[in-house]
């Protein structure tokens, strides 16, 4: 309904192989930036900046790379969160054991970093395939919560494991208030998904596809499926590396290793499923969704239950609801929210048609 | 240099003063492939000078067979560069009606598009004596032919561009030479009085034509057009070749002739001009698709399209409008008009023209009511198309509009429209005695359709002359409009009615069979094809509610009231051009229609039931078969007079 | 050299333990191709619905049977809800409503029992019986045994019986099963119905070790890996899995752990399960996948 | 076809011999062909025909033989080496990626040509564009040579058979290669589909100049295409040569029609 797309024709493959060939998807993405960039921060209260918007994005931006990972090239990971903490600490390290180390160099090494690890446990994934290397994955996950539990170099010798992100500061700007925190966020998780579009739709994300379609095809056809797998988790974990890092300092301050245990994993694969895989908007809609639905469950059950809740009820129920809705969606339209905005967008474009 | 009065001499203008703007599209290898004015005269000059060395020369005719290319509307330019003639012809024609158009043209040298059409050329390569040199443009398929006879596009221009070389300022020389008196074209008229004969039409003809049609549209240089037609169609030459060359906007060629709506859609053409019969199927798409969407959307359509039905064609006309109606109108043009238009690429229309045939009150007021400016254009072939056009504001369901700038209308005693205009034609190629016969000694053209002149000076086209007939008790009988009005249903594709010296009014019917299939399959009645469908008795029964709906209306005329049609049948095939009984522009040929069928004529004058037919059919691979059926002759109520008419 | 032989022995009857909830994960994938990750939860929600219900006064027994038919109408329901309207689907979509599953009953078990620790006392000793010089826990033998009468039990079942064979018929292609008209809906539910049992079982033994709380969830990370040493599809892998990474577990616990800082039964047996792959991609008894071009 | 004169040799097969466990696919076959050639492998079911394209292109090692393409010599080839020496695929049961459309098949057929680094990928600018708007382009003409134009943007999923083996073929051409095996690109198919198959392939033969290795069991389209036959039967050759020697060849009528055991002559003798 709201398309016009009479008139808009392509005279070069520049303009057809764009991200929003059609003038009113960009409109609106140009009208979501300013938004975000200028509206948000200006009008948003610090309650929504530092409880919503800053976790929504620095998750996203771990969504993004699972997504990389589990939605594009198809190799299942359940380890997330240990990327993200091997991000979080090595950023933690770089900022103390360098002294002088601009902010911004710190959370791409963090990335590369986390990318190494990926690396490493990628590597399993060339003979085993489907669940075993989830349990790989796991391996990652249970190792690094060991790892940075045990030895305490990597928390300065904190008795508990904890550390706190040093104050931000790019070019003698501190970063502190949550409405520059919050545009740090946003311009890092751009740029990134950006890059994971580019990716997307360029041969680095068709071999991906063609290797989680079937692989044996596409290795007859030319492409190295190890090094593609490989791409494909160093990349992710250099997402999800720049996502924990961006929560140890963006977002909460003070980050303990149990911060990114399997609970965290599991979040952000329900991310990628209910956002939807193998699209980079899923990413953003799934950590959309994860936190706002507890917040709206909250609000529901308050409205039926006059009275107060046992302590502890309410995270329960959310338990199930979560739970419910994973099975729903996977039942109703596999492809999550990503594919319901898609159908909705065709039909909009073919409005009054149906067909 | 003089003003450009011809068309080479206008492309050399507009590549010095907008050389850079788009001159002509094509969507080839998924996107618009684009050339400016310049590369276009580039392309012109080499193809000139290369088909100067293949020997064409002043006068002679250049054949030009295939789709709607850009390489093709260059080779008229270079032919019309070097004062030759160039003779589109109909693409999709048979090798038959071929051979007699290159034998009469006297053609020499053919620019064809592909593999398909050279093969129609050398089925027919033998009663064409004349004919030497075929220019292809696309190879695929023609590596291991005849070198002989066939050269490629791109050697042709290699050739030219050495010409150039060696003779600078040769093909600036040959333009100099050309006069606007010069035949700029030869348009072969789809013959259906008689044989085909070729339309010269001169540069003068097609110029201040298409000029008076600019300036009176306003159109501009910003303008974009879909060629789509065919190019050996006058409808396609005037609107995007000649008023192209004057105005200086862009021509886009569709990526093949099934793509046509999608091509639509992405150009969102400005000017656009159709034949009704390209709206009838439009409409018809756009009903069938609605059925299929869901009973909300349905609804809201059923809503807006009545306010619009109601209030549209109003406001187009910027008539006064109550307020409520506006913002309804505003409504539903947000949700579903906008919408429609949109989807159908008629977004971006500023003027939209339709003619050739009478087109159907309900199919014209479609238009209207979406917001499409919509208008009824009247003219031939032999008159550059223009001779009266709607005015904006004054558009009329029955007239075709007030006569164009320069042009002088007038009706003969017989009742015959005669023109008088810049744009008459220099008459028929070889056939003096059909030129003579068809101007009048103080040089107006005779049309050949009877009409009159309405209250507010509007013309009114009711039928051919020569087929307006009268009944045995002398009322006026006019097939064509009896034939419209049935056509008008979407259920009806084509109609042929007789009366002439006959009691009463009979015709035969032949079913859409997209739309009454998909009416079948909305109630599961099962069919095997065209045949299966049309003898089942519940079609009969549909086409008989439409057949009494005319009836009823023609009621309300007294002057044709007696020409009701009391019996009819559905023919058990589709009317086809390929059998001869349609021109290449789909109108009937009723003389070749009523020999053929005379059994079937003179079964509806008699009493028994029914009447077997056998009839040969020629399928698209070129075979032939028999398809045989026993057709029901069907009656319909006539309605007696006005009150019983209210009543029913 | 005695103390070597007395933690290998606990850790091989810990083993026993651990296949006793990998039997689980065999029985569902076995009979439908799912990898029911949700098994932990099950052994959690059967355990503290037994323990629930104890504290509302029903006797063991009663308790017992209660539970079970707790586990059955849960098998009902996932079968009805979950398992049905994705047949077809690819085997990721069923892991995750599996994963889906586990927040489900997570979340119902605790917020009907509540989430506070409950003992659980089966009435079986747990002081240690001098066997032939080595200390061996008599709790630690009356598990092994019931793992091994399950164990024999399920194996009778799926070898011999006809439903058995339907049941690895299913395994191997939902449609094709169903197209040769096994009842597939009633099948499935009878697997989850058992896979049920299995867990309520677990459930006690561990219960009673660990006691009844949120941790038993942990319990199916435990059998993981020995998952991948036995292969998803035999039930005597489970157990031979069970007991290498139980004894592998407990000496590493004891030798190798001080090395290095200790607490590493946690990413040890995936480590020692990730080399076993690498050489065998699918387990050790498992059916070796043949990819077809 | 009739005037093509054959070219040097491209693929040289010389006593290969491949088994899976007990079962002998292939006995010492010998076979080669030369550039520019059309080569049709025809044999009963389970004659070895699929396991010696396999071998060709390096899906399997053969346990005896050697394999020449384009004068080197190997024991066994591997996938990825083959497809890099230009020597593309189709597949017997369709091996599209479903997830993607069309356009995105063809372009994947190009993998091996495409040289930017993934950093480069991720900015698309610059030279990653550059080179991926000329495979675009690359990709467009083979589309447009395979009149599959219309379902351009399409998933791959939803095409009719027909289609998505047009597409397939799409995408080994795509790759531009040398050598181009087909395994039976026209089962499943009708008459008309059959034809459109077979004009692509001659095309593709004679404007792009692809040496074609196809599996084929209609003998009406060997005979009409193929410039050379060769005959496997229980895993060795038993012919080799032009359709018209191959057709007369009686141990082939034998393979294919089968000899006329005793037991059939005297039921034959009997009901006489």
């Amino acid at each position: 309904m709201i398309y016009r797309e009479a008139g808009q024709f392509r005279t070069t493959y520049v303009a057809d192989q764009r991200i929003f060939p059609i003038t009113q998807d960009r409109v609106a993405m140009a009208m979501l930036l300013i938004v975000a960039f200028v509206v948000v921060p200006a009008a948003a209260s610090n309650y929504v900046l530092t409880a919503l918007l800053l976790p929504m994005l620095v998750l996203a931006i771990a969504a993004l790379g699972l997504n990389i990972l589990t939605g594009y090239a198809g190799q299942f990971s359940l380890g997330t969160a240990a990327f993200m903490s091997v991000g979080a600490f090595a950023a933690y390290n770089f900022q103390l054991r360098v002294p002088g180390i601009p902010l911004l160099v710190t959370f791409v090494l963090a990335g590369l970093v986390a990318a190494g690890v990926g690396l490493v446990f990628g590597l399993p994934s060339l003979r085993i395939k489907g669940f075993y290397l989830a349990v790989a994955t796991l391996a990652a996950q249970f190792f690094v919560d060991w790892l940075f539990t045990k030895v305490a170099w990597f928390s300065n010798d904190s008795p508990s494991g904890t550390i706190t992100a040093q104050p931000m500061v790019i070019a003698g700007l501190p970063i502190d208030s949550p409405a520059r925190r919050y545009l740090l966020v946003l311009s890092i998780a751009a740029v990134l998904a950006l890059a994971a579009k580019n990716l997307s739709r360029t041969a680095t994300g068709r071999a991906w596809m063609a290797v989680r379609d079937m692989d044996v095809a596409a290795e007859v056809i030319g492409i190295p499926i190890l090094r593609t797998k490989l791409v494909a988790f160093g990349i992710s974990s250099f997402y999800c590396g720049v996502s924990g890092a961006l929560w140890a300092f963006a977002y909460l301050g003070t980050v303990e290793p149990q911060a990114f245990d399997l609970q965290r994993s599991f979040q952000i694969l329900f991310m990628v499923i209910i956002g939807g895989l193998g699209t980079v908007m899923g990413a953003f809609l799934g950590s959309a969704f994860m936190l706002l639905f507890p917040l709206f469950l909250n609000w529901v059950l308050h409205l039926i239950v006059r009275t107060e809740l046992r302590p502890g009820l309410l995270s329960q129920l959310e338990l199930v609801f979560f739970g419910a809705l994973i099975i729903v969606f996977l039942v109703v339209e596999p492809r999550g929210l990503a594919r319901l905005w898609q159908i909705t967008k065709e039909k909009l474009r073919l409005w009054p048609f149906p067909h | 240099m003089p003003a450009p009065d011809t068309f080479p001499r206008l492309l050399i203008e507009h590549a010095q003063t907008r050389g850079d703007r788009p001159a002509i599209r094509e969507k080839d290898l998924g996107i618009w492939q684009t050339w400016s004015w310049k590369q276009v005269l580039d392309e012109v000059r080499s193809l000139a000078c290369g088909l100067h060395t293949l020997g064409l020369r002043r006068g002679e005719t250049l054949a030009i067979i295939g789709d709607n290319r850009p390489r093709l509307y260059w080779a008229m330019d270079a032919a019309q560069a070097l004062g030759a003639i160039p003779v589109p012809l109909y693409q999709d024609a048979v090798a038959e009606e071929m051979a007699f158009v290159l034998s009469n043209a006297e053609v020499r040298i053919a620019v064809v598009e592909d593999q398909e059409q050279v093969d129609k050329l050398l089925e027919v390569k033998a009663r064409c004596p004349l004919l030497e040199i075929i220019v292809y443009d696309d190879p695929r398929g023609l590596r291991h032919y005849d070198r002989g006879l066939l050269r490629s596009y791109d050697d042709v221009q290699g050739v030219g561009r050495d010409l150039e070389r060696s003779q600078p300022g040769f093909f600036e020389r040959e333009v100099e030479q050309g006069r606007s008196s010069d035949v700029a074209v030869m348009l072969y008229t789809s013959g259906t009085t008689g044989t085909p004969k070729g339309v010269m039409l001169s540069h003068q003809n097609l110029i201040e034509t298409g000029r008076g049609g600019i300036q009176r549209e306003r159109l501009t240089a910003d303008e974009e057009v879909l060629a789509y037609l065919p190019m050996a169609w006058v409808g396609d030459h005037v609107f995007n070749y000649s008023q192209g060359h004057v105005a200086g906007f862009c021509v886009s060629c569709p990526e093949s002739p099934d793509t046509v709506l999608t091509d639509m859609r992405e150009i969102g053409p400005t000017y656009f001009f159709a034949p009704p019969r390209v709206l009838e199927n439009l409409l018809t798409t756009v009903s069938i698709r609605m059925e299929d969407a869901s009973r909300f959307k349905r609804w809201l359509y059923a809503r807006c399209m009545s306010l619009a039905r109601r209030w549209g064609p109003a406001i187009l006309d910027g008539k006064p409008v109550p307020l409520v109606a506006r913002v309804g109108y505003a409504l539903a043009d947000l949700f579903i008009l906008g919408p429609l238009r949109n989807v159908l690429g008629f977004s971006r229309v500023r003027v939209a023209y339709t003619a050739g045939e009478a087109i159907g009150p309900d199919l014209f007021r479609f238009y209207r009511s979406l917001g499409v400016n919509l208008k009824q254009l009247y003219g031939s072939t032999e008159t550059s198309v223009l001779v009266c056009i709607q005015p904006n504001g004054q558009v009329k369901l029955e007239s075709v509009g007030t006569p164009a700038t320069g042009v002088e209308v007038r009706i003969s005693a017989q009742g015959e429209v005669q023109v008088k205009s810049p744009g008459v034609f220099r008459g028929y190629y070889k056939a003096e005695g059909a030129t003579l016969e068809s101007m009048t000694p103080d040089g107006f053209f005779r049309t050949g359709d009877a009409g009159f002149f309405d209250e507010d000076g509007h013309l009114r086209i009711i039928d051919r002359a020569k087929d307006v007939g009268r009944l045995h008790d002398g009322t006026l009988f006019a097939p064509k409009y009896l034939e419209n009005k049935l056509k008008f249903f979407p259920f009806i594709k084509e109609a042929v009615a007789f009366g002439d010296h006959r009691p009463f009014a009979t015709a035969f019917v032949c079913i859409d069979l997209a739309a009454v299939g998909n009416w079948a399959e909305r109630r599961n009645l099962p069919y095997a094809g065209y045949t299966d469908l049309a003898s089942q008795t519940a079609v009969h029964e549909l086409v008989r509610g439409c057949v009494e709906e005319v009836n009823a209306a023609l009621a309300a005329d007294p002057r044709l009231k007696g020409s009701q049609l009391r019996r009819f049948l559905v023919l058990h095939k589709e009317l086809d051009a390929d059998d001869g009984e349609l021109t290449r522009t789909r109108k009937v040929r009723r003389g070749f229609i009523a020999e053929k069928y005379a059994p079937l004529v003179e079964a509806l004058y008699a009493s028994g039931p029914s009447v077997h037919v056998e009839t040969q059919v020629r399928f698209e691979d070129g075979r032939t078969g028999m398809v045989q059926a026993d057709l029901p002759i069907l009656e319909a109520m006539i309605v007696e007079d006005e009150a019983a008419r209210r009543a029913a | 050299m005695a103390f070597f032989v007395e933690v290998l022995v606990s850790g091989l009857l810990a083993g026993f333990m651990y296949s006793l909830v990998a039997l689980g994960f065999v029985l569902i994938y076995k009979a439908s191709g799912v990898f029911n990750f949700a098994q932990g939860a099950m052994v959690f929600a059967a355990a503290v619905t037994y323990a629930g219900l104890v504290s509302l006064g029903w006797s063991a027994w009663v308790a017992f049977a209660g539970s079970l038919l707790a586990m059955v109408v849960f098998a009902l329901a996932t079968e009805r809800f979950v398992l049905r309207p994705l047949v077809n689907q690819p085997q990721i979509s069923l892991f995750m409503a599996t994963i889906g599953l586990t927040f489900v009953l997570e979340g119902l078990s605790q917020s009907v029992w509540g989430s506070e620790v409950r003992g659980l006392d089966l009435g079986i000793p747990d002081s240690p019986l001098e066997l032939k010089g080595i200390l061996v826990s008599k709790f630690d033998l009356v598990a092994a045994g019931t793992a091994a009468v399950l164990v024999s039990v399920l194996a009778f079942f799926f070898q011999k019986t006809r439903v058995g064979r339907a049941l690895r018929a299913v395994a191997d292609d939902h449609q094709a099963a169903l197209s040769v008209g096994i009842p597939l809906e009633r099948i499935w539910a009878l697997v989850w119905a058992a896979a049920g049992a299995v867990a309520l079982v677990a459930g006690l033994l561990w219960g009673s070790r660990l006691g009844v709380q949120f941790a038993l969830t942990q319990v199916a990370f435990k059998a993981l890996p020995v998952l991948i040493l036995g292969g998803f599809t035999s039930i005597a892998g489970a157990i031979v899995g069970g007991l290498m990474i139980g004894a592998s577990e407990k000496v590493a616990e004891v030798y190798l752990g001080p090395l290095i800082g200790g607490g590493i039964e946690n990413w040890f047996p995936y480590v020692l399960a990730l080399l076993f792959l690498l050489v065998r991609p699918d387990g050790l008894f498992g059916e070796k996948r043949i990819e077809r071009v | 076809m009739q005037g093509k004169v054959p070219g040097p040799v491209l693929l040289e097969v010389r006593g290969v011999s491949l088994s899976f466990g007990g079962v002998h696919a292939l006995r010492e076959v010998d076979f080669h062909v030369s550039e520019g050639e059309v080569c049709a492998i025809i044999g009963p079911n389970g004659a070895g025909k699929s396991s010696l394209l396999n071998v060709i292109n390096g899906v399997y090692a053969p346990g005896a033989g050697t394999i020449t393409y384009a004068g080197q010599t190997r024991r066994a080839m591997h996938p990825h080496a083959a497809a890099a020496q230009g020597i593309a695929r189709t597949f017997q049961n369709i091996a599209l990626f479903k997830g993607m459309s069309v356009l995105d098949n063809v372009m994947t057929g190009r993998a091996l040509k495409m040289r930017r680094g993934v950093l480069w990928q991720a900015l698309y600018w610059g030279p990653a564009e550059k080179e991926e708007l000329e495979h675009r382009g690359r990709a467009e003409k083979i589309i447009d040579f395979l009149q599959i134009e219309h379902v351009r943007r399409t998933p791959v999923g939803r095409l009719a058979y027909g289609l998505q083996k047009r597409v397939e073929l799409a995408r080994a051409l795509a790759a531009e290669p040398r050598l181009l095996l087909l395994d039976e690109p026209m089962a499943g198919m009708n008459i008309e589909e059959k034809q459109d198959m077979c004009r692509f392939i001659l095309d593709a033969n004679d404007e792009l100049g692809v040496t074609v290795v196809l599996i084929e069991h209609d003998m009406a389209v060997v005979m009409d295409i193929a410039d050379r036959v060769v005959v496997l039967d229980y895993g060795r050759k038993i012919a080799d040569g032009t359709p018209a020697e191959v057709r007369a060849n009686p141990e082939v009528i034998a393979a294919y029609l089968g000899v006329p055991t005793e037991a059939d002559e005297r039921a034959v003798a009997g009901a006489g």
